[in-house]
């Protein structure tokens, strides 16, 4: 599947932006000026921005708890994000959702998500939504090995199988789920093959692997838009940063993370590909990398800048409407 | 004429749904069985079903199947389902079947469909109904008996609806499926084949009103669902022994009118909550709590509360009679707060 | 694997006794005699015996709404189980349970169950005791085709997969979930082939064919009393009666209805076969059910001469202590 | 000297839960990451998590991974094979994270574990202990962040202790282990690193005992968990004023001791709530309806609850403080009583 330039651009700068959003943010964290629980999704970026290259904004994702990676790659904007991050009223969400509930409807990102296994049938249900609209929309549904394990992808998996739903399940095999190792906690072999128990096509993708992943997410969302119902597309992938912030990370080892770090490096990986088919220039690429890092920097100082909510702020929101007044 | 008009409450609820699917096409309706006979070649298998109680019968032949969707035995999965949908444009109306199932999708229920408008900052609406029967009396035991309304209205994000007359339900079903926000629709399966007056043309019965169902001067009954029957039953019983009895059936439980409830109290100075739940954090001690705080200073007797007791439902029909708060209890209660 | 004689006139029996007890049931509640909600096992005989013919009161089985024919298979006694039907004092849950709840904790029956797919999280529960106790006991969970699309299904098979757990699953395909196909609500071909998702061994059965269900299933539940771990075992079987007592059935020709009452009826194939191959005799079957008759008219009379449950009970059973008596 | 011996909050549910496991060969715990590292062949993966605030690390070393269960995320899968080990033989305690999570296993719990034994007529037990954080104050957001035993508390058949000391987490955690029914034990976040006294020896804070933390004349709160230090501090301010404040600490929601209760109301004539909880069917209603049938010829003033309104948790800092019921709030609400 041959990329155009400026998507291979597009691409490009979303996987940046991505890894240093989180790298920043693990900063921000480590320095006390994010409150809350943080996932980051560093080392994943080729599996987001692999698959949402193939979305618009009239398509919907569901994400997880580990989402920031899902919603830059799916468009929504940085300044809001990092600003939600830090529980100010600019943020995407006002300050009441923070990290693990960052959504924007209006982009199709209908949110991060603190239940694990939980994004997938509400991505069905968007699926669903096309299907009944009869628009051309698909929906994608992003969750780790874990989440694999819950009643959820059972059911959302069988519905979308036997409604021939355009929806795409993408599980992100990073490995672990917290602490435990999915060869612990997944029985069968690879997440992907769980797809036949629903008559759906299960692939394997190299989740580092930009490229890898671009084409096979794009087989399987051609194939949803054209009414040939849902795949099952797991990536085998890596997190750079520990569970959380604040994870002392003695599940693995330094090397097996320096590794990832360095040899595997999905973004390492792309650069090294693109600039010796002779796709983009180093040059090109550098130009990215200060541009990402100049919009990061004004995505810290705008979230710092902005007011925290006012607390009145916090009975509103809570129905479209209401006759009474919540106390 | 159309004073006479008479539907069941379960025609009522069919009626609504399919003057509002006609209305917008994005109301879909999906559940267990709600067409019935799917898969089947079986000349006649279509419809075979119609849901719980054949309330749905007969919408698929009006709507398709695009519109009307047999669902798998997957509550997460389908109700989580019909949340994504409401959230991206349809406006689905889920059944349930039974209300004691609300266990297995009560994550996407609550954490999802009532939470995802104020997490993301009032940026999404999810205008989704869940149908279900709840309530004791037909010896289903303790899994398809329950009523679990306290839960729900528990649950901030989410609103009510307990109908006990045709009417409402009509109204109140109207209103559920025009609103933005996630509504519980909960059928007493004892009252789906009452009778009653219903408008042929479709009318809404907004969410968060009650109704005074009797007028009276000495104690307020404050009755849900089926309880209202029992309660205006004993009231009969009281009027004769020169008691005025005033029954308010709040028709949703959130939002909740506590107006109407606490006027109701201020008029008649005594209070009694007539509830087919279990009593412990229950609308039962929701609404005592509400008259003891901002009524206070009318009150003249103990705040009563009638309520199932504090145990599962039993199977057979003499435990079923002990659990189901009856009219004699009702009667009771009146005196004994009349003589305080 | 053969059976020897005396098994085979327990089996019998057993299969008897479900068929009977059943069309008793089926005409008590035409009469108005039994309340509530009633679903029959008729027809499905060779499931429930062929497996709990393998287990001794030490192992535990979880079952459903369709329970009649585990409890019979499991040993349990007919007066109770009648007498529970009734909703008397001298049931086996002292009428508070009735058809749908009907449980023998002494013979490892953990009860029927109203909620779908409920019992397999419980199975993998008591084969989780056996093994942490060190006793040789497996469980069994019975669920439907329809059960097999819940989200506890996909759980407990994994769970039992990672375990080791020894427990064995069957799946009472039955062709229907109250009037949904199985072919319309399951995606996949057979769900015995969603064991592969849990690297475990998935086995198909006839379940019309007592032997083969003995069998199979007699494979299935060594191995896991050896440690081998899990198994799903699908019985592809037919129900006689709806769905419940009061279903109209008009998703079913009474023409495919008569087919399995006749041709395919597991009482008269097991007959059959044991009397063409000289393992019993016609007369010491028709013997075994005149004897069933009599019990199952004893069993009628037991419960209608039963007293109702004091009304005072129902507050009783609900904790096994509580300082403060309940209201 | 074992007087001065002090423990956190945390350290006392491990030692409770060490000192059960070593009495008795039947107790075995299990949920997500209890452990940590499984699957592992890292050098010294091995505990390297220890559950939710590691409160469980160290106990595999000791009991082995037969007895101490790492499970795949799969709440009704694990938590359902708590209940049926439950049934068999076993006492498990499983430990669900955050209570948020309870929308996945609740069917398991609720209509499982909660009703066998009475769907059985009495012939099975249940002794399963499900551990669960709970609470706000840590901008954990609105899936981690609620208190929820409201809802379990409704439940028939299940018990609900949430203790507010270290003294009373270890011995209503050996209570809940011992019991012959399910217990739901809820540990709120923010109370795990406080210090207090705990006695080595393994000890009993039955179920059903709450305990006047403060005594006074004037007013009554009942605070739970988290709200018993806000209610205490309350009442330290309104000391100063002249206002003397009995604070009670219920300890176990269900089964509720009423008699400590309702004497202290009987005494002061006055009553307040203080409930972490949404304010809708909740503790708070539930005790204040308690008092407003059985008390209230002993009241002198309108009962008031200060809980969380009926909202989800938020996120950002400012909104979450605005969230929390504070000292402030219940100083002025005792005022207002005190002057009513
Ligand atoms: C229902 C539920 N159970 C448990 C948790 C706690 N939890 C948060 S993330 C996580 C691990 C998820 O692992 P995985 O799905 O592999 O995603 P990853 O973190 O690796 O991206 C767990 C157990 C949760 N948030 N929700
Ligand atoms: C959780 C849940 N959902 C729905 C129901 C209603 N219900 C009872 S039995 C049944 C069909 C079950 O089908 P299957 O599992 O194939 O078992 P069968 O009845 O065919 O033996 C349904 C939908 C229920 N009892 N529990
Ligand atoms: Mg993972
Ligand atoms: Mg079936």
């Amino acid at each position: 599947m041959d990329i155009p330039r400026d998507k291979l651009l597009e691409i490009y700068e979303r996987m940046v932006t991505i890894r240093q959003f989180e790298d920043r943010t693990h900063g921000e964290y480590a320095a006390g000026r994010i409150p809350g629980f943080v996932h980051l999704y560093a080392g994943e970026e080729a599996v987001a921005v692999g698959v949402c290259a193939h979305l618009s904004d009239d398509d919907a994702i569901t994400s997880t708890h580990r989402g920031h990676g899902h919603r830059i790659a799916k468009g929504v904007d940085v300044n809001a994000m990092m600003a939600e991050l830090y529980g100010r009223a600019t943020g995407a969400c006002k300050g009441k959702g923070g990290s693990m509930h960052i959504a924007d409807i209006s982009r199709g990102m209908l949110g991060a998500n603190g239940i694990v296994g939980a994004g997938v049938p509400l991505a069905c249900g968007a699926a669903l939504s096309a299907q009944v609209r009869g628009t051309e929309a698909v929906a994608v549904s992003f969750f780790g090995d874990g989440g694999a394990n819950q009643g959820t992808f059972h059911e959302g998996l069988n519905l979308a199988a036997i409604w021939k739903l355009p929806v795409l399940f993408v599980a992100e095999n990073n490995g672990y789920a917290q602490s435990t190792s999915v060869s612990y906690a997944a029985g069968g072999a690879d997440i992907a093959r769980r797809a036949q128990a629903y008559g759906i096509p299960g692939v394997v993708a190299d989740g580092l692997d930009l490229f890898d992943v671009y084409a096979k997410a794009g087989t399987a969302i051609a194939a949803a838009r054209a009414g040939d119902g849902p795949t099952l597309l797991e990536c085998k992938t890596y997190r750079l940063y520990g569970h959380y912030e604040g994870d002392t990370q003695g599940y693995r080892s330094k090397a097996e993370i320096d590794r990832y770090r360095h040899e595997h490096c999905a973004i390492r990986r792309f650069r090294a590909r693109v600039t010796q088919d002779g796709l983009l220039t180093a040059d090109e690429l550098d130009a990215i990398d200060a541009r990402v890092d100049n919009a990061i920097d004004a995505a810290v100082a705008f979230a710092a800048n902005s007011p925290f909510p006012d607390p009145a702020e916090v009975t509103t929101d809570v129905y479209v409407n209401y006759e009474e007044e919540i106390a | 004429m159309s004073e006479e008009r008479t539907l069941t409450l379960g025609g009522a609820i069919h009626e609504a749904l399919h003057q509002e699917m006609e209305r917008d096409s994005t109301v879909i309706i999906m559940g267990e069985d709600i067409v019935g006979g799917a898969g089947s070649d079986e000349p006649g298998a279509e419809d075979s079903w119609g849901g719980p109680m054949g309330i749905t019968r007969g919408l698929v032949g009006k709507f398709g199947r695009e519109r009307v969707r047999d669902t798998p035995i997957s509550e997460a999965g389908f109700i989580g389902a019909a949340i994504g949908a409401a959230v991206t444009g349809l406006r689905p109306v889920a059944a349930l079947m039974f209300v004691d199932f609300f266990g297995i999708p009560m994550d996407q229920i609550y954490n999802q469909g009532a939470k995802l408008r104020y997490m993301f900052g009032g940026k999404a609406k999810v205008p989704v109904v869940i149908r279900a029967l709840i309530g004791a009396g037909v010896n289903a035991a303790a899994q398809h008996s329950q009523t679990l309304y306290s839960i729900f209205t528990h649950i901030p994000g989410l609103k009510v609806a307990v109908p006990s007359t045709p009417y409402d339900a009509k109204g109140l079903m109207c209103a559920a499926i025009r609103d933005d926000d996630p509504v519980f629709f909960l059928e007493h399966k004892t009252l789906l084949g009452q009778k009653g007056h219903v408008p042929e043309e479709p009318y809404i019965v907004p969410l968060g009103q009650a109704l005074v169902r009797r007028e009276g001067s000495d104690v307020t009954v404050v009755a849900i669902a089926k309880m209202v029957e029992v309660a205006l039953a004993a009231a009969e019983e009281l009027a004769a022994e020169g008691v005025n009895v005033e029954v308010v059936d709040p028709r949703t439980l959130s939002p909740l009118d506590t107006r109407t409830i606490l006027e109701s109290v201020e008029k008649t100075g005594r209070l009694i909550i007539v509830d087919e739940d279990t009593p412990r954090c229950s609308l039962a001690t929701d609404i005592a709590a509400l008259a003891a705080d901002e009524a206070f200073y009318s009150l003249e007797a103990p705040i009563k509360r009638v309520t199932a007791p504090h145990t599962p439902v039993p199977f057979s029909p003499t435990l079923e009679a002990a659990y189901i708060p009856s009219k004699a209890q009702v009667a009771a209660t009146i005196r004994e707060v009349m003589s305080a």
